[in-house]
């Protein structure tokens, strides 16, 4: 059951992963890169991962809507109304993928996986968080600083309106002079 | 204390959920009626009317749509508002009692984003798309106090699953020491629905929003899976923060309906007494005022719990 | 379902990813190839996890680590796409070649 | 809580001069709140007799500790400087003060102060000089307060220099306490070294003491120091600098001890010092000359009492002579702002004009000139006892300084009393006065005037030894009965015969040598300045033309070679770094190649070279 479940996802997750490069809408491409994301996201879930793989399925649905937004947003022809390819060095990347999936592969067939013996824990999930607020808290840490200041910076890139023109460049106005105005009357 | 049903029980929740949704849409209509001052047993068979309408309806074609995700997106969305009801339990019966379950819940609205969107889209219309970019915005508006919400009971139970936070509740409700959680949840749970007063994805204005070139059967399970997604939203505020099935004479299954239903009844009523909310508007308040309080929320919680 | 087949998995997403990195011109397309690549990592990582050291909780918080990268890439990604954009009213890498020589 | 002590006046000090200007409304208060912080800090000190070290370098340290001796000093030193501080305070608050950098001034009193209790707590040769160092400059910048006077200003370099002569021999004694291994250059040490060392340790000690304390022959220093501000005068002449070489022999004393030429050498000068410098005193026409040649004379006694091993004696005379001289010159300096003038004809009955300066004058000269049952009758003649102790003529030359003291005391208070001879037109103000004495500098002077004459109970043998108990363990030679009487009838006599000649209208007759302080600052000029800037001249010119043409040749010839190298050598290394240059170019041109800015070619150029890395890794593991 679980060996057809894992064939299937895996299928899935590749032919979606395939169709992001082959369609020609943007919506379509974004939608077959979540489909992916669905897919590997429920083999997460077949290795009793299950707070992991929830968790990588509800990420990537918000991040890929969010996504689909910026797509049509920056692309030309986000429809794919009109076919059209927007890709260069193609021969020379199917080349250095199919290069690298053959090592890849061979590595995969090759290497003497070792494996394990020892007992699965009853609750990943606890084993999880008790790493992350215990021995692992360093990397908690690392990535909470690594997400704020992210926020920040693509804040400061991606706006166009800093203080200076929404407080005057005296930065004296009382309340912010926005193009739409937000719910507190600011 | 909660159990996991056999196989049956996967059929029977849809219809749980079906039934419960339909009484949520009459109960919306009837006070429809009301407000306009007309015939209320007419307004009370109006959703089984527009159902009927909707099922024998001619679709609608629009130049050049996207067919493959605009009639995906109304299956999406009546099938994740169905899976998110997949942890609620009944009673003491749960479908499926996963360990995570409040993650599974919280994922599977978040569904609702990518088919609201994916109806906007798919029809090639302006005001559809207009609809569903308003459905994204809103959402990255309720989204995060929504999820620190959940994280706040998760904290008060100190476990994910469901059945856990319904067993945490024994001695005294989460609703008496969380009641700003308790609030925003509703209210997300309102706009999750981007049912009134935060329906401005659908709103009037721009001809229906995401619904507006949608017709027939596409229509009738788009618009059935919001209510579903309703429905789901209000039952699970019962095991989360009401106490699940706990109560005295009736047995836990009544009582999770009965609570449920009072919660879908103060949820449409609501809507109705409420003006509609822009989700522009919603976004400040969301993230000035609804973050900081269920922050304050769950801090108080973690430190009670500790 | 073996760690080979998932390894193969993984390594079949990575090498799409890769395909899709190299030779599309948007940057949008380019940030998909990226994240189909991380994802390739996450499904990497959990395997790994299951099937050599269940007893250690390494392969889940490199998962976590995947996921949180994946989130910061994306929405550094867009930032800068919306900077270029915004500078100069393009969005293929091509035209933003400064750093040539 | 020692560091409290000498950190308050020197914090307080350095922020005052940070600051500058900008507090100078301020600086007076500041300046008498940490003052009075620091008198409550020294009493505490004084019955609490802490000590601190911190280390400085490997074993010397910078070590501070109140011992009985310094208990005394440190106490004396704060409550003078709280007097003077008042009196400047009442000085600079006026009218007149109201431009003055009143935020330096009392900044480098503080400073100054602070530098001198270190030195009188300091047990370790290092401590001592650093603070010795402060001192220095310290009073430099006070005695040329008035800079923008060239001669106020060069009055201050004079200053400066001779004490600076005399601090060499402080470095000399820590040289040769170095090299002769005291440990920690400790003071208690110095007295321990072996004979060589000991020597010239003892010889640079007298050196630097006799040029602090302006005796023979450096004593012309402290005439160019009246220059200065009143106070300045007062807190210099009295507990303080002059006073350090005195203290610093009373403190090492034992090392005098044991140095017995050190110890006549030092006992010598001071009773010389006494002598010459109290004839000098009685011929100046100016008040404030008098009282500098004085403080020479008075401090001679003290010097004299550390070469006669009598530290009690000499830090009883210091005590009092510190109040004496303080007070003595705040009455100068208060009729120097208020008649413009320290012309002695012209103070003529000034005292009649200004009671309470008049009293206060008179109690401080009588005491100065030895009359019982005075401060320094009582202290004075313990040093007497000492030197009668030692030898006839020390004793002797020092009962006619005693008495030279006593006329020239007699002198100035019979002068401030007498009736005015002359019209005021005759004589020039110096500087424009205020006509009148403030509040707070008159309420600086009656304190110090009751200090100055109730220290008479010194002369009680019970009290006295309390104070010998305090200050020394060894046990020392008092006065006999008939040595107070002798004493103290001189003085009298001596007193009461220049007040007579004054008071019928006259004056004790005077030389001009000793009024030009024995032609001193002549004699250092042409003997030591003039030969030394002679030097220094010869030098210059030899360095001039045979150390400087040597290096001009050297130039002229590697010149000459670098032409050489750069016509034949130079052309071809050149050669070869231009080929080196052209092979980079051509490796920089080939690595330019994959930087062609296109975001797809540098993923695939970073997958082929992790490619050749996994490889690589492969191979090697």
């Amino acid at each position: 059951m679980r060996e057809i479940a894992f064939w299937v996802c895996a299928v899935g997750a590749v032919g979606a992963g395939v169709a992001v490069f082959r369609v020609d809408s943007m919506a379509r491409a974004t939608f077959a890169l979540l489909a992916s994301f669905l897919f590997a996201g429920a083999t997460v879930l077949l290795v009793d991962l299950t707070y992991l793989g929830v968790l990588v399925i509800l990420m990537m649905i918000m991040e890929m809507v969010i996504m689909v937004v910026f797509m049509l947003m920056y692309m030309m022809n986000p429809a794919g109304l009109m076919p059209m390819t927007m890709v260069h060095n193609q021969k020379g990347s199917l080349a250095i993928a199919i290069g690298t999936f053959a090592a890849l592969a061979a590595g995969v067939y090759l290497v003497d996986w070792p494996t394990s013996r020892t007992p699965r824990p009853a609750d990943p999930t606890m084993q999880l968080g008790t790493a992350l607020m215990g021995p692992n808290m360093l990397t908690m840490i690392v990535l909470g600083l690594a997400l704020f200041a992210t926020i920040i910076a693509t804040v400061v890139l991606a706006t166009s309106r800093g203080r200076y023109e929404r407080y005057g460049h005296r930065l004296d106005r009382g309340r912010p002079d926005d193009p739409v105005r937000g719910g507190l009357g600011q | 204390m909660v159990e996991q049903t056999a196989w049956w029980g996967t059929l029977l929740l849809p219809v749980v959920l079906a039934v419960l949704a339909l009484a949520a849409a009459t109960f919306d209509a009837t006070l429809a009626a009301r407000s306009a001052g007309g015939d209320l047993r007419a307004a009370a068979a109006a959703p089984l009317r527009s159902v009927a309408g909707l099922l024998v309806q001619q679709r609608r074609r629009t130049l050049a749509a996207d067919t493959l995700l605009w009639r995906g997106a109304g299956i999406v969305l009546l099938v994740a508002a169905v899976m998110a009801a997949l942890v609620t339990p009944l009673g003491r019966w749960a479908v499926g009692d996963l360990s995570v379950g409040v993650v599974w819940f919280n994922a599977m609205e978040i569904v609702a984003w990518a088919a609201v969107w994916l109806a906007g889209w798919g029809g090639n219309s302006a005001f559809a798309l207009v609809g569903g970019y308003r459905f994204v915005a809103q959402g990255l508006a309720y989204e995060l106090p929504h999820m620190f919400v959940l994280t706040t009971v998760a904290i008060g139970a100190g476990s994910l699953r469901v059945a856990d936070i319904v067993a945490a509740q024994q001695d005294l409700w989460f609703v008496v020491w969380m009641p700003i959680a308790f609030v925003v949840y509703l209210v997300s749970v309102l706009a999750m629905a981007f049912f009134r007063p935060f329906d401005q994805p659908v709103g009037g204005d721009i001809g229906g929003g995401a619904l507006a070139e949608l017709s027939g059967v596409d229509r009738l399970v788009f618009v059935a899976g919001r209510w579903v997604l309703l429905v789901s939203g209000a039952a699970m505020a019962v095991p989360l923060f009401l106490g699940g099935g706990s109560g005295p004479l009736l047995p836990d299954w009544a009582w999770s309906l009965v609570k449920t239903a009072a919660v879908l009844a103060v949820l449409v009523w609501a809507g109705r007494r409420v003006p509609t909310v822009r989700m522009d508007r919603f976004t400040e308040v969301a993230w000035m005022v609804l973050i900081p309080a269920t922050l304050l929320q769950a801090l108080f919680v973690s430190i009670v719990v500790i | 379902m073996s760690l080979q087949d998932y390894l193969l998995l993984a390594a079949g997403l990575f090498s799409v990813g890769l395909y899709g990195a190299l030779s599309q011109q948007s940057i949008v397309m380019i940030m998909m190839g990226l994240e189909l690549m991380v994802n390739a990592v996450i499904v990497g990582a959990a395997a790994f996890w299951y099937f050599t050291t269940p007893d250690r909780p390494d392969g889940q918080v490199v998962v976590v680590l995947a996921v949180t990268a994946m989130a910061i890439e994306m929405a550094a990604g867009f930032a800068v796409t919306t900077a270029v954009f915004r500078a100069r009213d393009v969005d293929m890498t091509d035209m933003a070649a400064d750093l040539k020589d | 809580m020692l560091w409290f002590l000498v950190a308050v006046p020197l914090l307080a000090g350095g922020l005052l001069l940070l600051t500058g200007r900008r507090a100078d409304r301020h600086a007076a208060p500041v300046a008498v709140a940490a003052t009075v912080v620091t008198l409550a800090l020294s009493v505490v000190a004084a019955v609490r007799r802490p000590a601190v070290s911190a280390s400085y370098l490997e074993g010397v340290s910078f070590e501070l500790r109140v011992d009985g001796l310094s208990a005394v000093m440190v106490v004396t030193v704060v409550v003078v400087l709280l007097a003077v501080l008042v009196f400047a305070a009442g000085e600079f608050g006026g009218g007149s003060g109201a431009d003055e950098a009143r935020a330096r001034f009392f900044g480098l009193m503080l400073v100054f102060a602070g530098a001198m209790l270190i030195t009188v707590t300091a047990t370790t040769l290092l401590a001592l000089l650093m603070a010795w160092e402060v001192m220095g400059a310290a009073s430099y910048a006070l005695i040329g307060f008035w800079w923008r006077e060239p001669r106020r200003a060069s009055s201050g370099t004079v200053a400066f220099l001779t004490t600076r002569g005399g601090d060499l021999g402080l470095y000399l004694a820590a040289g040769a306490a170095l090299a002769g291994g005291a440990d920690g250059l400790g003071l208690g040490e110095l007295s321990g070294l072996p004979d060589g060392w000991r020597d010239v340790v003892a010889a640079g000690v007298v050196l630097a003491a006799l040029g602090k304390s302006a005796q023979l022959p450096f004593s012309f220093w402290l005439s160019r120091a009246m220059d200065g501000p009143s106070p300045v005068s007062a807190l210099l002449h009295s507990a303080t600098m002059v006073a350090a070489g005195g203290y610093l022999l009373l403190r090492l004393e034992p090392l005098l001890a044991t140095t017995p030429w050190a110890a006549a050498l030092a006992a010598w000068a001071g009773a010389l010092t006494a002598l010459l410098l109290g004839a000098v005193a009685v011929s100046q026409r100016d008040l404030k000359q008098l009282l500098a040649a004085s403080t020479c004379a008075q401090v001679g006694f003290i010097v004299l009492a550390a070469g006669t091993g009598g530290v009690a004696a000499g830090s009883g005379q210091l005590v009092a002579h510190a109040l004496t001289k303080s007070l003595l010159f705040l009455c100068a300096g208060a009729w120097l702002t208020a008649l413009g003038t320290k012309s002695l004809p012209a103070l003529r009955g000034v005292a009649r004009r200004y009671p309470v300066v008049g009293v206060t004058f008179t109690i401080g000269g009588v005491a100065l000139a030895g009359i019982p049952p005075l401060s320094i009758w009582a202290t004075k003649d313990h040093v007497l006892a000492g030197a009668l102790h030692e030898s006839t003529p020390l004793y002797l030359v020092s009962l006619a300084a005693a008495a030279l003291s006593a006329a020239y005391a007699g002198r100035a208070v019979a002068l401030v009393w007498s009736r005015p001879a002359t019209t005021e037109a005759e004589w020039e103000p110096e500087q424009p006065g205020t006509g009148r004495v403030t509040f707070w500098q008159r309420a600086a002077l009656p304190p110090l005037a009751a200090g100055a004459a109730l220290l008479g109970v010194l002369a009680v043998p019970a009290v006295w030894q309390g104070l010998a108990d305090v200050v020394s363990p060894a046990a020392e030679m008092g006065p006999a009965w008939w040595e107070l009487l002798v004493s103290g009838a001189v003085a009298l006599a001596v007193a009461g015969a220049a007040a007579t000649v004054v008071g019928r209208g006259g004056d004790v007759p005077t030389y001009r040598w000793p009024r030009n302080w024995l032609g001193l600052e002549f004699l250092a000029r042409t003997l030591v300045a003039q030969p030394m800037r002679a030097t220094a001249a010869s030098l210059a010119r030899f360095d001039d033309q045979a150390v400087d043409g040597g290096v001009r040749a050297t130039a002229a010839v590697s010149t000459a070679f670098a032409r050489m190298v750069d016509a034949r050598i130079e052309w071809s290394v050149d050669g070869f770094v231009r080929a080196i240059g052209r092979g980079f170019r051509g490796l920089g041109r080939l690595a330019r190649r994959p930087q062609t800015g296109q975001l797809h070619h540098y993923y695939a150029q970073a997958v082929v070279a992790l490619a050749a890395l996994a490889v690589l890794l492969l191979v090697l593991g």
